[in-house]
């Protein structure tokens, strides 16, 4: 299962050895991990909370995953994404994407993390001194789906 | 002899589905919509939801970053809907 | 110590975990591990040796990790890169860059790949069915250094 | 009165170092070399074991994809040596 949405912490370097396994194909193993700051839009943040659409969420992801397979020429690949109550440093979000030559690999995680941040139904809600607000979009993650290409959605 | 399936429209009714801060904003998670147009589609729903005026008209204003999951994918407002079918309206997304 | 030469396999997620430790100001985490592969340019192979030039290897590791800190803005970064025999599936290199948005991340993570791969003196030799061979340079490790803008060393 | 130091010139040795598909080509991992010349550079060190032949002048030619290490760090032909230099001969990295 190449998707997974939890509340549950998840174990990085656990979950890369295994996606990697002992599959003598890969070359390549490109990761990233994203995490919460303990500051945003120049606001202290002390915790926050993401919120998702069970049943879209996963819909969106594997969808994601299965447009990048279509791009690129990878082994295999693999997104955790937590949903719930966190604080500053823990992890949000697990993309790892196999694949026999680096280039397949940063470029499908990338596009699998710059899609997910415009496509997937997550929401964050910070608690911040002012309150407790619902993060904004950025311009900058609109710019950065645009960069692969994409045709706008309705 | 007159169709009566046009005299007689059948009854179209879906799942609402609000999502983050336009759950807060309208303050309610879901609700059920009957709809009576004979062809109802995507933008029909949004139309009935904006004549109810105050926030519904704010949020869902035509310019407003609003998208539509039809069954859990997004769609276009003309997308065509079905009895049963969940209608979601998304804020922009912030995740990862 | 962000660039470490050794013999030893590393435990990826160890280190990924020790890099961004409890730093607040951390988002985003790339990391990017390379693998040995049981088939290059067609042969399969079977075993290799990584061979490098003691002295040279860490400063030239250190001064490709300096150049990504002067490009990227990032928060911290860290190499492992090992030599010795190794098998198919084994790891040989670990990239591992922490920031505060993703793009920096990747940039700097791939950036430091890239570069390594055409100036970190390393160099494979492949046990293949026909005997052991020293391993070309690939035409395309030229070009994906190229990308990033570098005048041609002498 | 004439410069002795220009009528002596000074002996310059420096330390080879071959690596990789080089050092078994040449069958030698290192070795110390005098220079003779008054301002020797990377460049007439090659010129020098290119005079080797054979195998030397093989794998040194021109147009080879040979790289120069001067104490370390990449250097050019022109890069002047000094007394216990290390110049090591890299051919193309095939790290990572």
């Amino acid at each position: 299962m190449p998707v997974r949405v939890q509340t549950e912490d998840f174990d990085a370097g656990r979950e890369i050895a295994a996606l990697r396994g002992t599959d003598p194909r890969v070359g390549a193993v490109a990761s990233f991990i994203g995490t919460v700051r303990d500051v945003n839009d120049g606001s202290p943040v002390t915790a926050m909370t993401l919120e998702h659409y069970p049943g879209m969420t996963e819909k969106a992801l594997a969808a994601i995953v299965d447009e990048a397979r279509g791009r690129f020429s990878i082994v295999d690949a693999l997104v955790i994404h937590r949903v719930g109550p966190m604080r500053p440093t823990d992890q949000i979000v697990l993309v790892a994407v196999t694949s026999a030559h680096r280039g397949d690999a940063f470029d499908a995680c990338r596009f699998v993390m710059d899609i997910l941040k415009t496509r997937a139904p997550f929401w964050k809600k910070e608690d911040t001194p002012g309150g407790a607000r619902w993060v904004d979009a950025r311009v900058s993650d609109a710019a950065a789906e645009a960069r692969w290409g994409n045709e706008v959605e309705p | 002899m007159p169709d009566s399936r046009a005299a007689v429209p059948a009854v179209t009714t879906i799942r609402l589905v609000y999502l983050a801060r336009l759950r807060e904003a309208f303050g309610r998670a879901d609700e059920d919509m009957a709809l009576l147009t004979a062809a109802p589609t995507v933008a029909a729903v949004l139309a009935m939801l904006r004549e109810r005026g105050g926030v519904w008209a704010d949020e869902l204003a035509p310019g407003r970053a609003v998208r539509v999951a039809l069954n859990h994918t997004v769609a276009g407002g003309d997308a065509p809907l079905r009895n049963g079918d969940e209608v979601a309206l998304l804020p922009p997304v912030t995740g990862g």
